[in-house]
């Protein structure tokens, strides 16, 4: 219902090409924010297809579907698919895209045909990825870590996989470089630092991450590369290597990358809670610094996933201890959020729903992660299913909730469409109820001692796994009803005003869906994001 | 106006070929000083010599010198970080 | 600096930012070949008698002429930037075509050092190579990899500036709208400055 | 003598930062509920605006700061006990490999289980021959990575009779699934006759062979009783005709010694029609002896 003197809408007008073309040649950053969100989108089904699978697999033990090699090919593909083309990416290339020049008041991103370009290596890369799956001499086979020397030495295609994880890092590092430039250059007239939404500030520490760790993995992939082809012998003890270099490099990289995850989804979180409670949030600095904190104390911690794999003592000892501080600036931000409901006027819609179940699972996943960093414990629980359990909670309850979240949160601003509250609701609770059912027996498994990886165990497991395995198909129908809720209402949803719930940060301000240009007139900021007076 | 926006006016021919001869000066005396057998000390000096040179290198022909505050601090960001992996990392090696 | 900008994306022209990309890019890059690093020296420091040997294989004569060539090809990089500030195009057109001219020779004189090694049977997982130490395999295939990876980044240089070397001829490149050309310099030098520590790590260890 | 052992100190440390997780756990989630309940919109339409309250900041950034140096000091402390063997401790060699376990005694003696005294501590001196695998005994709760071209330890106190599990916890291929083998703890009246005692199977003219199967874990994938495992069996392989696959082209072979000894070193020649290209290698694992012996052996298998 847009009036006359109404600017057209960026659907309707998309430059230069036509159709198709009119996308994925689009420099818009709103499209191309639409373009990762519909293949991050299918990247994860096609992620996800591997995990029912392998759930599938351990419903029993013994063989059920699989062979196992056919089983670590599973499991190798679904974590480099879920973690190079789904999570890391994920909230960033979409809803940041989408949303980061709305909110600071810009016309679009630093470098808009950067943007497009990284959107493009993501393609290839994600393709890259697929391919491994059908060519050469059978899927990869090694993990999503790659660990020398067993990825140098299996027969299996693991060199594409790889060179499609250096062309994602690639893409990751462009995406990073530009919303640093963005938020240092493209702030609007007013918008000091401390008046810059907190979905900003976490992308910005996240954008940080992404251009000072990603280039170490793109360094020690290309070694593995360089290593199957022509043997230098880096990480081959044979030949005077050190396997353990291998794990530091990746690691160094890996874990900054786990920030990379779970900040922005933080910023979603913090941008949610003020609106459905109607008040302004508890904390604006802390929670800005923290997010900073956790990036740059997330750089080194990265050995405390070699606890068992032979480091000396020394480092595993400060290690541990650097891991421990991580934990303060999430709890700040936990508190923080606690304290934004205290004394609101609130109204628990979707968002606020999935926001508090986020708080729920990360609580679970968080603190599960410091008895995985607490040395004695450990020994005893790495590479069982109990990391396995704590990578799904912070993940996929982090990571993933707070995604679904922002994407019911900002869904009437970006198709201008609202959706179903109801069957919003009900595919919530099978998702929330599923993925509990799923994932916390692993947990259990993992300190019973369930190796992961492991395309058979023992009768002793079988109970907890049927148990996880009937979880996994609850998530599953939670997971189809809620997509399903939200495509119908992309055509079918009620047409949404500009500012349905009644938000006060500048991407409320213009039309929904946005326009082309953004704003009419650039905005001048006098105030902070939070003002509910 | 344009001036403005790129952050400085053209240097100077003279300024980069002083610091050319600089970085020609340098090189000839890290060569001469490794020449000495000197164990640890003489990789160390080289590494020194070579950190003067990249400085010389980033302040004028990179422009480092006319940019703003923040080209300058960021500059150390990527610094820092490195040398922490270095320095974890061989908390690893050198006590294993 | 941080007075933002706020025009319409396509009329405006940021040349802070456009360099904030680039040395944006440069962190990366710095990093990448940080990660060389980090292994150099751990081997390095576990095997310091035999790097030692082994980089006596070396010919510093060699290194010291690529280094003389590609500081010298800096310079030449930095002057046209300077020269076409100037509005002296000509003289600007001439120092980037010697700075490409620099560049190749610095990868020829590679090709000669590297062809040499091969020849004698030096490279990596080459049977010669794997009877000899640990040490000597290990810094034989750092060498390798880290001025390789280096000479890849020269080859791009060249390739970046040869674009440059046309842009400027069409006048897309001129004395008021630069900034490609400085970046393409700002990668130019940060090139160098990879040279000027990867030369006395492996030619001139004592 | 040595106090506790490894079991009891994680357990104790795992219950210490659990019963803290939990609690923090229940009252977040507690209160968060609380307070969506007693605010909302209905109850509650006028919200209050609170920017912050410095005493409360303070507080939950001291008080988990505390809680978490506890938790690593604990953690810390109860690793350093699990790092340190005792003088005493009966050392044992243990050697991973694609994808079986082989622990050697002091005594030379070789074997795929882990059979220990009951009561004495024992230290393993851990490497691999291939790629890392992980050392992993649950019920001990400890474990330690097999890297190959090092050495990593682990000590345990085998204070109760019986037998565990042992698993390879960190990813090796195809059958890291399979490499389980067993820890037996004994009374030492029982380990000590077994462990003078020679491995001698009955019944065979090659005991050597027998050994060497069992040592360099090819029974893990063969039988010799007819049985498919994950490779071929290998009683009556000697002297059959085989369809084996070669550069994706079928072909027959005859199994004479060539033939076996070039599968032995050389399995991802010629794979066996029906089975998968996953047996490791032996060309830097086995002598010329030792394959001969190994082929003897097989001969004899009828
Ligand atoms: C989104 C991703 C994400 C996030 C956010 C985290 C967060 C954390 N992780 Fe996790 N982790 C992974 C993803 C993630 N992790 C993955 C993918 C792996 C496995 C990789 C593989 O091997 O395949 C892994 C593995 C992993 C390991 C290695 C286990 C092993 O293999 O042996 C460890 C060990 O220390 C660890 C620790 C932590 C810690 C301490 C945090 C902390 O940041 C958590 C902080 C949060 C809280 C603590 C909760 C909230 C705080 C409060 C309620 C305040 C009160 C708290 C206190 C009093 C302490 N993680
Ligand atoms: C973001 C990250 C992420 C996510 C979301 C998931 C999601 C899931 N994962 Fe996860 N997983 C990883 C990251 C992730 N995983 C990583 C990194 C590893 C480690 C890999 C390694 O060891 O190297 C791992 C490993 C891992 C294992 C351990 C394997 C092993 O060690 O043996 C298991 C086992 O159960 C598992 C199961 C699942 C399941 C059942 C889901 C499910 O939750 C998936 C649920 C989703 C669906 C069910 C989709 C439903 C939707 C549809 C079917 C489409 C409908 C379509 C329309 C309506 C249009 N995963
Ligand atoms: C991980 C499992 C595995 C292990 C361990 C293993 N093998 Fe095999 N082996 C196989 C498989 C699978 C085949 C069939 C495919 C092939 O020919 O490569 C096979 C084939 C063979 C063959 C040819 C059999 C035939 O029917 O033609 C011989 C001989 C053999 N193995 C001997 C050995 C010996 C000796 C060892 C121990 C040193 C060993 N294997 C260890 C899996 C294994
Ligand atoms: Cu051996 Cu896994
Ligand atoms: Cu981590």
């Amino acid at each position: 219902m847009q009036g006359n003197n109404e600017p057209k809408s960026f659907y309707e007008s998309g430059g230069p090409h036509k159709g198709i073309l009119s996308w994925i040649f689009t420099t818009d950053h709103k499209r191309i924010g639409l373009l990762y969100l519909a293949s991050l989108f299918i990247f994860f089904i096609v992620g996800a297809a591997f995990g029912l699978l392998m759930r599938l697999e351990l419903i029993a033990p013994g063989k059920t579907i699989v062979t196992a090699s056919t089983y670590n090919s599973f499991f190798t593909l679904h974590g480099v698919i879920m973690i190079f083309l789904f999570i890391i990416p994920g909230i960033p290339v979409s809803l940041g895209n989408f949303f980061l020049p709305l909110q600071i008041g810009a016309r679009d991103v630093a470098f808009p045909r950067i943007n497009l370009l990284s959107w493009w290596l993501y393609m290839t890369g994600g393709i890259l990825a697929l391919m491994s799956l059908f060519t050469g001499d059978g899927p990869p086979d090694t993990g999503w870590t790659f660990y020398a020397p067993y990825s140098i030495r299996t027969g299996t295609n693991v060199s594409l996989a790889v060179f499609a994880a250096f062309i994602l890092g690639f893409s990751s590092i462009l995406t990073g470089l530009n919303f640093v430039t963005t938020v240092h250059r493209l702030r609007a007239p007013g918008m000091s630092w401390f008046r810059m939404p907190l979905f900003v500030w976490s992308l910005y520490a996240t954008a940080w991450v992404q251009v000072l760790a990603t280039p170490i993995l793109g360094i020690t992939l290309l070694l593995i590369i360089i290593e199957r082809f022509f043997g230098v012998g880096f990480f081959d003890p044979s030949k005077g290597g050190d396997p353990l270099l291998y794990q530091h490099l990746f690691w160094i990289y890996s874990h900054p990358a786990v920030y990379i995850m779970i900040v922005p989804a933080m910023g979603v979180v913090t941008e949610i809670i003020p609106v459905f409670a109607r008040r302004t949030i508890f904390g604006y600095k802390a929670i800005a610094f923290s997010s900073i904190g956790i990036a740059a104390v997330g750089f080194f911690v990265w050995g405390h996933h070699m606890f068992t794999s032979g480091i000396s003592d020394t480092s595993k000892a400060i290690f541990s201890l650097l891991t421990f501080l991580v934990a303060i600036p999430s709890g700040i931000k936990v508190f923080n959020w606690v304290a934004s409901l205290y004394k609101g006027s609130i109204k628990v819609d979707t968002p606020l729903l999935f926001v508090i179940s986020f708080v729920f699972l990360f609580c679970i996943g968080g603190l599960t992660g410091l008895i995985n960093g607490t040395l004695a414990t450990n020994i005893h629980i790495h590479g069982t299913h109990f990391i396995v359990a704590h990578f799904h909670y912070v993940m996929f309850g982090g990571t993933a909730f707070a995604f679904f979240a922002g994407l019911h949160y900002w869904f009437p601003k970006i198709f201008g469409r609202m959706y179903s509250e109801a069957r919003a609701k009900f595919a919530w609770f099978f998702l929330f109820i599923g993925f509990n059912i799923l994932y916390f027996p692993m947990f259990i498994l993992g300190w019973q001692g369930m190796p992961r990886r492991y395309y058979d165990y023992l009768p002793m497991f079988h109970e907890l796994n049927l148990i996880s395995t009937i979880g996994s198909w609850i998530l599953a129908a939670g997971l189809i009803l809620m997509f399903i809720n939200l495509v119908r209402s992309i055509k079918k949803g009620e047409r949404a005003e500009s500012n349905p719930w009644k938000g006060t940060t500048l991407e409320w301000t213009v039309p929904s869906p946005p326009p082309v240009e953004n704003f009419e007139e650039i905005p001048v900021v006098t105030q902070g994001p939070y003002k509910y007076e | 106006m344009e001036q403005r926006q790129t952050g400085h006016a053209a240097v100077n021919y003279k300024t980069y070929i002083l610091i050319w001869t600089a970085l020609l000066a340098l090189t000839a005396v890290t060569i001469a000083v490794t020449q000495f057998h000197m164990g640890g000390a003489g990789i160390l000096i080289a590494l020194l010599i070579a950190s003067v040179k990249a400085a010389l290198i980033l302040y004028f022909f990179m422009h480092l010198r006319y940019e703003g505050r923040f080209f300058k601090l960021a500059f150390l960001l990527p610094i820092i970080v490195f040398i922490f992996f270095i320095g974890f990392t061989f908390l690893d090696v050198f006590y294993r | 600096m941080e007075e933002t900008l706020y025009k319409s994306s396509e009329t405006y022209r940021d040349y802070t930012g456009s360099k904030m990309g680039m040395w944006l890019f440069l962190f990366t890059e710095m990093l990448l070949f940080g990660g060389l690093f980090l292994l150099y020296a751990v081997y390095r420091f576990k095997h310091p008698v035999e790097f030692h040997a082994a980089a006596k294989g070396l010919d510093t004569t060699i290194g010291a002429v690529n280094t003389l060539i590609l500081l010298t090809s800096s310079l030449t990089m930095a002057l046209s930037i300077s020269a076409l500030q100037k509005g002296n195009k000509r003289l600007s057109l001439v120092l980037q075509f010697l700075t490409i001219l620099l560049g190749a020779a610095f990868l020829g004189n590679k090709y000669m050092e590297w062809g040499a090694k091969i020849h004698h049977g030096v490279y990596p997982g080459s049977e010669h190579l794997l009877i000899k130490g640990k040490g000597e395999i290990l810094f034989y295939g750092l060498y390798f990899v880290m001025t390789g990876i280096h000479g890849l980044h020269v080859l791009i240089g060249i390739g970046v500036l040869l674009f440059m070397l046309i842009f400027t001829i069409r006048g897309t490149i001129d004395f008021e709208n630069f900034v490609k050309l400085e970046n393409s310099g700002l990668y130019w030098h940060f090139v160098d400055i990879v040279w000027v520590f990867l030369f006395p790590l492996f030619y001139l260890i004592t | 003598m040595i106090s506790g052992n490894s079991t009891e100190t994680v357990n104790n440390v795992f219950l210490f930062i659990l019963v803290i997780a939990i609690v923090l756990l229940i009252s977040i989630t507690f209160t968060m509920i609380y307070f969506v309940v007693k605010y909302n919109r209905k109850n509650n339409p006028a919200p209050e605006n609170i920017e912050s309250n410095l005493m409360l900041e303070i507080t939950w950034i001291v008080v988990p700061t505390i809680l978490v140096l506890a938790m690593f000091y604990y953690g810390w402390s109860g690793f350093r006990f699990m790092r340190t063997a005792p003088e005493n401790a009966m050392t044992v060699k243990a050697t991973g490999r694609m994808w079986s376990w082989q622990f050697e005694y002091e005594n030379g003696r070789k074997d795929a289980e882990l059979r220990v005294p009951l009561g004495k501590p024992v230290k393993l001196l851990i490497t691999s021959a291939d790629v890392i695998h992980g050392l992993y005994i649950p019920a001990f709760r400890i474990k330690e990575d097999a890297v190959p071209g090092m050495q990593t330890f682990l000590w345990f106190l085998p204070d109760r009779a019986g037998e565990y599990d042992l698993f390879c916890s960190e990813y090796c291929g195809t059958q890291h699934s399979s490499m389980v083998s067993k820890v037996i703890v004994i009374p030492q009246k029982d380990f000590d006759s077994w462990y003078t005692a020679v491995a001698v199977k009955k019944g065979s003219a090659h005991p050597q062979g027998v050994k060497l199967l069992e040592e360099k874990g090819c029974l893990d994938c063969h039988t010799t009783d007819g049985a498919i495992g994950v490779g071929p069996s290998f009683k009556g392989l000697f002297g059959r005709r085989v369809i084996v696959i070669a550069g994706g082209k079928e072909r027959e072979v005859f199994a004479d010694e060539a033939y076996l000894k070039k599968s032995i070193l050389h399995p991802g020649a010629d794979i066996v029609n029906g089975f998968t290209d996953i047996m490791p290698p032996q060309s830097d694992n086995m002598s010329e002896e030792e394959i001969s012996e190994i082929i003897n052996y097989l001969k004899e298998l009828k």
